[in-house]
């Protein structure tokens, strides 16, 4: 909750953080908050004449939360803006709910498309501080068959998660496109273990590599059971594999695509990390980076409003242009997305990543 | 035998009687602030709640068939009522007035077509074969949007037209109570129980149990197929995992909670237990809010230990109770169903 | 063919995983009738006290899935003392509600930061897999060693309920509980002792669930108990080889449509048959249905 | 036209016959016992008449009709009505529900007016509360209307067993053991109320019994059942002194009155 | 050998017995007789520990057992053979009656006893394996008593045994009620037969709504004008005159 309690008169702005403190993604949620509030500290809770008050909550990772958690926020606390929900899952329903009662919403690593846009129709009052899935896989895709020179590849998805139903078809596009071969394309469920059947199938097939665009924990169990049905495949994912919780034993040597790297040279991310471990004790991760970024631009935007007429500050975030943001400069496309470049990252067993390249739109 | 007036116009009036009371109440306390739109929201899917579970109050409280599936109807009254606001409604109330009928029309229809070959199966195996074919629904709306891409499939389905508010949803709470208790109290609710505590010696006492069965369960799921419907457009936000087993499950525990055959207390306990799940979040604030899981198993288990008959045990308020002839039955009536093993 | 075959192999294995579980539920609604839906839990439980045991403990693998069935016995004996026993005259489905508040209580409790942290851990396997080849079909250590576990518990589970004393004094007790005190039988240390054993049961397959699917959690309980329970049904429920037919099926459906149908389906498929057996034997495929003597 | 009329009927239960051979015509208003020792089938006899199980041959018409294969509620509804030897009763339901159940095919309403309580419903209810009370009455049980059946002393749901069995508005009704655990100031009750009911509601009844009082008080006529076969046939008087039916039924020490 | 004093039970709030006191001695027969619902099977069921009472107390051979678990009572050696039977359905015929023999430990003995109880009731031992759930009432009704015998107990408590069997049987089920007490088991019995329960019992007791109302010698209460009348009835001299 908010530090002090605000006195009255004093005018407030309540900022509510959509996170996954729990469940199966809980590392992603916890880095959030902690950028989050490391953000809103370092701006002293305050933005133009406004206290800001942060009021954070927990979706699970589950849309159906998100969607009861954002409701509480915006009818109960009357939050003016939302930072997160940390992922797709959660932040297409919740970006319903933020758009339709005019709060200001900023997305920090949900990168599907349909967060901002719905059937063709822009969510005005939407933005996001991460780039979007289309050029995330396509990325991965580019990489797969210049980089890797994967030739056929086998793509396993979570149907119940627009995420990961993006990448695998931007990535199935791309793949194709640029020549190569997809030699079989399965979904399976949220709560699905057993991969046996499929991954049976698919080692027949021996494909050069394995695109998994699923969050660490699922990656992590079948990238096992892939390896123990003889799979030799490389596998390839996107920004859901990176955290401490991934089995890094079976994904070594994995790529995937990223937003940021802890170990990235420039001064903005230097100082960012410095901050972080001093107030934390860990390396930041791009949750971290994205959240902090978001918030800043949304102090940032308060700051300049110096209102809190959401209408005002969603116009004055349409219209950021080159935010010295952490994870890169950010400037909104007409679809409330910056652009920005894409890390590759290679697993190593010693839970730490290789640094690949970086790929600039 | 003197002159009987059996019907229940005065139980009927005292019951209209509260509805408006409470209705008053609430928009009192709506408009006076008290009651905010957060609560309010909570009020109504509090009363949808109730809805839906009167539905399974009917289908076992009454009619004793164990149903582990009754979200699969709330969920195809929800989807079929959603996509018709969504595609053809845009949130005029003409047409959110027919999404209704509709939502529950798919389910009752389903429920007619499921049922007739089910229903033949005995106490937990009806259970587990209706749990069964709620899975099977929600694999259903899972991969939905193969055929019909605007139901979203398991990402779900956004973008429902919010027409629904709370004086509508109040009215069908309302007139399902009215529709379920008149149901109970007449020869057809009768030979449901009868079947409940006995189906064999119903049948040999020329009881049509089919008939009387798939009659209640298509009543009961037509009611949760009501209770989708409104839901659909409460929400923004439709997923099939709202409509998964475990919300089957928590419409079973009202039920059984209120106490099996008992009207007053599948209402009460349907309100109750929304409150009580939102009240948590709200009491235990974020820093607590890890508990809520386990305060919620715990408050469970503790009731059912307390009323292991459920918190009213088959018991009945006025207003629920049977038409009376006058005079009066012998006995207590009114006290009858449920307290047996 | 041999691709076939090494789909059935696949299926199997998630049959006898289904059965391990399967075995316990089974057994426990043969005694006293009750759904006990915190038996998933129970082998989540079991699941991670043997990960601590073999992996963070340092006990050698038999040692740890002993310490784990042993905690779990005490576990099940506990649950049922508080939570099933003083519903013992109150109607079933009662008792069902409480075990459901028992199951919530156990995911939400061992999810709770101080207890197992409501995240998943990758368990490191105390042994490696290894491979044989069989005349063209590969078969693993794990599965091989899941289905002589099931085996050798079906066995004992059989001797135990039909050949022994206290087997029979399970049975009476699974019609009547006062005409079973009215022989002698201490009623209440029978049922604790089947929940003891159906509990230590759902802890062996929990340590072996873990180090198949070496990934575990608080919620892991919910769908293979699920699962797990619906082939006891399929198979016939009470009927202890009925839960290992049973399990074999849904391993085998749910494999199979994955396979060669589609993997989103393999739920569908797997309840729409329980549904049709149970149409043809609406007591499952073992069950008995006993005219009613009227 | 008998009212019932029974030939060759045999029943196996796996390898167990239970019955064989047996055949059986009731003419309108009579009283008929069907007696003989345990397990020899009387029960089993009911069973088959009102459709519980099917037959494994014979035939069996009611009013002239054939009534076999037809489901048990569809036979009652031509007008067989029975109780049962273990008491069946709805038990959590009242023991006006009891009776009141029963009339669920002639309520003279329909499922809208249920709903919505119209004055058809209303009509047909009191009609219904009329007719159940008096069987009440009849049955002396209608200052117990309220109460739940479970909690009925023994007697009253036997005796509530044969009120809820003539709200079917029967022409044959099979009374299986009605005496069994009164003691015999009770029984000797239950006759006059058996020959009430026959008098009163005009009906054909076939009675299982083993108190010998109530047997050769009540019936006009006799069967003599063992291991499944008529072993005798007769008035009372003859069948109680047959020598095979004092073998296997009656024993030595029932002494002629 | 037993003895009664005081006992008071309550179902919920319903009292069923008011405070009944009686004893039986080594070697008897006692009936208990009384009208549906007297509360007979609600003493019997106190005794042999199904139901606590809320006051008074329970002597069996000077040991106080009143608020002895059931199955421990069973190992002192009183059994019940309760009213409806309560035979084990899914079990064979064999088995129920192994079941009897629950708390023995003797292998040979039991089959002793078992070779007895086929003796005393042939079609048991025809029956041997079937399940006891499809039997006839009789056979249900002779399974129980069997099952009783099989525990070899001191005092045996027989809650109707006769209802519903076929008179052959009855009096079959009075004679082996006989014998059983000569061979020197107490015997605790109630009956609605009351005509037969008398003329084999040594004492009685009459039981109306949870009181005692009469007691004696069971032949004076078999001459006792209320008794005649309102347990004994017409009937009853028809059939046993
Ligand atoms: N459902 C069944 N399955 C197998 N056997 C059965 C079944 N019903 C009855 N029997 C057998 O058929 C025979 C006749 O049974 P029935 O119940 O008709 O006897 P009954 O003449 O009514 O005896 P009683 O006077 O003891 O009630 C018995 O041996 C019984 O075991
Ligand atoms: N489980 C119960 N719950 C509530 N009341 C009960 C219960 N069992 C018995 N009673 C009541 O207690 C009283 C005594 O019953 P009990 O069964 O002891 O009578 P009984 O003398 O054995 O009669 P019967 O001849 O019918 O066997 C009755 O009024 C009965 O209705
Ligand atoms: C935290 C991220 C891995 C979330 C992911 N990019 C998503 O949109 O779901
Ligand atoms: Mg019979
Ligand atoms: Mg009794």
């Amino acid at each position: 909750g908010g530090k002090e309690p605000a006195k009255s008169g004093e005018k407030v702005i309540k900022v509510g953080l959509v996170a996954p403190l729990t469940g199966d993604v809980q590392s992603f949620g916890e880095y959030t908050k902690n950028g989050f509030l490391l953000a809103l500290e370092e701006a002293g809770y305050k933005a133009g004449d406004y206290k800001i008050e942060p009021v954070i909550v927990d979706d699970r990772n589950d849309a159906n939360e998100g969607a009861n958690v954002a409701t509480k926020l915006v009818s109960q606390d009357k939050v003016k803006a939302i930072i997160g929900p940390v992922t797709t899952r959660s932040a297409i329903p919740v970006s319903d709910i933020a758009n339709s009662n005019k709060v200001v919403m900023i997305a920090s690593t949900a990168t599907n498309e349909k967060v901002t846009v719905a059937d063709g129709k822009r969510k005005e009052y939407v933005f996001r501080a991460c780039f979007i899935d289309p050029f995330q896989g396509t990325i991965g895709a580019k990489f797969a068959l210049d980089t890797l020179k994967a030739k056929t590849a086998a793509v396993l998805y979570d149907q119940t998660n627009d995420y990961t139903i993006g990448l695998a078809n931007y990535f199935k596009d791309n793949f194709t496109k640029g020549g190569g071969e997809i030699v079989a394309f399965e979904a399976y469920s949220k709560d699905d273990k057993d991969f046996s059947a499929v991954l049976t199938n698919i080692a027949r097939k021996n494909p050069d590599l394995l695109y998994l665009p699923d969050y660490h924990q699922k990656v992590s169990i079948i990238g096992k059971q892939a390896r123990e049905k003889g799979i030799k495949a490389i596998f390839l994912g996107g920004d859901g594999w990176d955290s401490p919780d991934l089995d890094f034993a079976t994904m070594s040597g994995g790529y995937f695509t990223n937003h940021f790297s802890a170990d990235d040279p420039r001064p903005e991310v230097k100082s960012f990390v410095e901050k972080y471990k001093a107030k934390y004790n860990t390396t930041p991760e791009f949750c971290a980076a994205l959240s902090y970024d978001a918030t800043k631009l949304l102090l940032n935007a308060i700051a300049k409003a110096n209102s809190d007429d959401t209408t005002k500050i969603k116009d004055i975030l349409k219209d950021t242009k080159d935010f010295p943001a952490v994870s890169g400069k950010i400037s909104f496309d007409k679809d409330g997305n910056p652009t920005k470049a894409i890390t590759i990252l290679q697993v190593r067993e010693d839970k730490k990543y290789n640094y690949v390249t970086t790929v600039n739109p | 035998m003197g002159k009987r007036a059996l019907n229940n116009s005065r139980q009927t009036a005292a019951l209209l009687l509260l509805a408006a009371a409470i209705y008053t109440a609430v928009k009192i306390l709506a408009l006076s602030g008290l009651l905010t739109p957060y609560w309010l929201l909570v009020l109504d899917q509090a009363l949808i709640t109730t809805i839906g579970a009167l539905g399974l109050c009917i289908i076992y409280g009454f009619a004793g068939q164990f149903s582990l599936g009754h979200a699969a109807f709330y969920g195809l009254g929800a989807y079929t009522a959603g996509t018709i606001s969504k595609l053809l409604g845009h949130g005029s109330l003409a047409w959110f007035i027919a999404a209704l009928p509709a939502g529950m029309l798919a389910a009752a229809l389903v429920a007619f077509l499921i049922g007739l070959p089910i229903l033949r199966l005995r106490s937990d195996y009806l259970g587990i074969a209706t749990l069964g074919f709620g899975i099977i629904v929600k694999v259903g709306m899972d991969n939905s949007n193969k055929l019909f891409p605007v139901l979203g499939g398991a990402t779900g389905m956004a973008g429902l037209p919010q027409v629904a508010t709370f004086d509508f949803i109040f009215l069908f709470a309302v007139i399902s109570v009215l529709l379920v208790r008149n149901f109970i109290h007449s020869s057809y609710g009768r030979s449901c129980k009868a079947i409940r505590d006995d189906e064999i010696a119903a049948d040999i006492m020329g009881i049509d149990t089919t008939r009387s069965k798939v009659l209640a369960f298509v009543f009961g799921c037509a009611l949760a197929g009501l209770a989708g419907a409104l839901y659909a457009h409460r929400y923004p936000f439709i997923h099939p995992s709202s409509f998964d087993f475990l919300k089957s499950f928590d419409f079973l525990l009202i039920v059984v909670l209120g106490g099996l055959g008992s009207m007053t207390g599948t209402v009460i306990t349907a309100i109750g237990w929304v409150f009580l799940l939102e009240g948590l979040r709200f009491v235990l604030g974020q820093q607590f809010i890890e508990f809520r899981g386990v305060i919620y198993a715990l408050i469970l288990v503790i009731t059912i230990l307390s009323r292991p008959q459920g918190i009213f045990g088959g018991k009945e308020l006025g207003i629920f109770t049977p038409p009376r002839a006058r005079p009066a039955v012998p006995g207590k009536e009114g006290e009858h169903a449920g307290s047996g093993n | 063919m041999e691709h076939f075959l090494d789909q059935v192999i696949n299926g199997l294995q998630l049959g006898f995983m289904y059965a391990l579980i399967a075995l316990g539920y089974t057994m426990v609604y043969g005694i006293i009738k009750l759904i006990n839906f915190a038996h998933g839990d129970v082998f989540m439980v079991g699941a991670f006290i043997g990960y601590f045991g073999f992996a963070q403990w340092g006990l050698p693998l038999p040692l740890a899935v002993i310490t784990a069935m042993a905690a779990c016995a005490v576990l099940g004996m506990i649950i049922e003392k508080i939570a099933y026993r003083p519903l013992r005259y109150a109607p079933t489905i009662s008792i069902l509600i409480s075990a459901l508040g028992v199951s919530l209580f156990l995911e939400y409790f061992c999810s709770l930061r101080f207890v197992f942290g409501p995240n998943y851990r990758v368990v490191q396997r105390p042994f490696e897999e290894v491979h044989w080849s069989l005349g063209g079909v590969t078969v693993t250590n794990i599965q091989v060693m899941v289905a002589a576990v099931v085996i050798v518990m079906l066995l004992m589970l059989q001797y135990l309920i039909y050949r022994t004393k206290i087997g029979m004094a399970m049975r009476t007790v699974s019609y009547d509980h006062d005409a079973a005190r009215l022989m002698g039988v201490n009623v209440d240390s029978v049922i604790s002792i089947t929940f003891a054993i159906g509990s230590a049961l759902a802890a062996a397959g929990g340590v072996l669930y873990a180090i198949a699917y070496p990934q575990i959690q608080p919620f892991m309980g919910i769908m293979p108990g699920l699962k797990a329970f619906t082939a006891a049904v399929l198979g016939g429920i009470g009927i202890i080889p009925g839960a290992v037919l049973g399990a074999l099926i849904m391993g085998q459906v749910e494999t199979l449509t994955a396979a060669f149908l589609s993997s989103q389906l393999r739920d569908a498929i797997a309840f729409a048959v329980l549904i049709i057996v149970l149409m043809v034997r609406p007591a499952g495929i073992l069950g008995k249905t006993n005219p009613e003597k009227v | 036209m008998p009212v019932l009329e029974i030939k060759g009927l045999s029943k196996n239960f796996g390898g167990l016959r239970a019955l064989s051979n047996f055949s059986l015509t009731l003419a309108e208003n009579e009283i008929v016992g069907l007696i003989g020792p345990n397990g020899a089938g009387k029960t089993t006899v009911f069973n088959l008449i009102t459709g519980v199980f099917p037959v494994s041959s014979g035939s069996i018409e009611f009013m002239g009709k054939n009534i076999l294969g037809m489901k048990p509620f569809k036979i009652n509804r031509l007008g067989i009505a029975r109780t049962f030897q273990n008491i069946r009763l709805f038990k959590q339901c009242s023991v006006l529900d009891n009776v009141r159940a029963v009339f669920h095919s002639r309520t003279g309403y329909g499922l809208l007016d249920a709903f919505l309580h119209t004055p058809r419903y209303s009509a047909g209810e009191e009609q219904i509360y009329a007719k159940s009370m008096e069987l009440l009455e009849t049955m002396n049980l209608a200052d117990r209307a309220g109460m739940t059946a479970a909690s009925l002393p023994y007697g009253d749901q036997r005796r509530l067993e044969i009120a809820r069995a003539l709200a079917g508005e029967p022409r044959l009704l099979l009374l299986d053991e009605p005496a069994a655990g009164m003691n015999p100031a009770e029984a000797s009750a239950l006759v006059d109320l058996i020959r009430f009911i026959r008098d009163r509601f005009k009906l054909t009844i076939l009675l299982i019994e083993h108190q010998m009082g109530v047997v050769m008080n009540v019936c006009e006529r006799l069967v003599v059942l063992d291991f499944g076969e008529v072993i005798a046939t007769g008035l009372p008087e003859e069948v109680r002194t047959n020598q095979k039916v004092l073998e296997a039924y009656l024993g030595k020490g029932v002494t002629v009155a | 050998m037993l003895s009664v004093t005081n006992l008071q039970v309550f179902y919920g709030t319903i009292q069923a017995l008011h405070g009944i006191s009686f004893e039986v001695r080594e070697g008897e027969i006692v009936t208990l007789i009384g009208a549906n619902g007297a509360g007979k099977s609600t003493t019997l069921r106190t005794i042999s520990g199904l139901i606590r009472p809320k006051e008074g107390k329970i002597e069996f051979n000077g040991q106080d057992i009143t608020r002895m678990p059931a199955h421990k009572i069973v190992q002192m050696g009183i059994a019940h053979v309760p009213e409806g039977r309560k035979i084990f359905p899914n079990l064979t015929v064999r088995e129920n009656l192994l079941m009897g023999a629950y708390t023995r430990a003797d292998k040979a003995e039991i089959a002793a006893s078992l070779e007895n109880v086929f003796a005393r009731f042939p079609r048991l031992k025809e029956r041997e394996k079937q399940v006891a759930g499809t039997l006839s009432g009789g056979e249900q009704q002779m399974l129980a008593m069997g099952r009783g015998l099989m525990c070899k107990p001191k005092l045996l408590i027989l809650d109707e045994p006769s209802m519903g069997l076929s008179p052959i049987l009855v009096e079959e089920i009075f004679n082996i009620i006989r014998e059983i007490n000569r061979g020197g088991t107490t015997v605790l019995l109630v009956e609605q037969n009351a005509f037969m329960a008398l003329q084999i019992a040594s004492r009685a007791y009459v039981l109306e709504t949870g009181r005692i109302m009469i007691s004696g010698p069971a032949y004076e209460l078999q001459a006792d004008p209320q008794v005649r009348s309102a347990y004994l009835g017409s009937i009853g001299k028809a059939d046993k005159a």
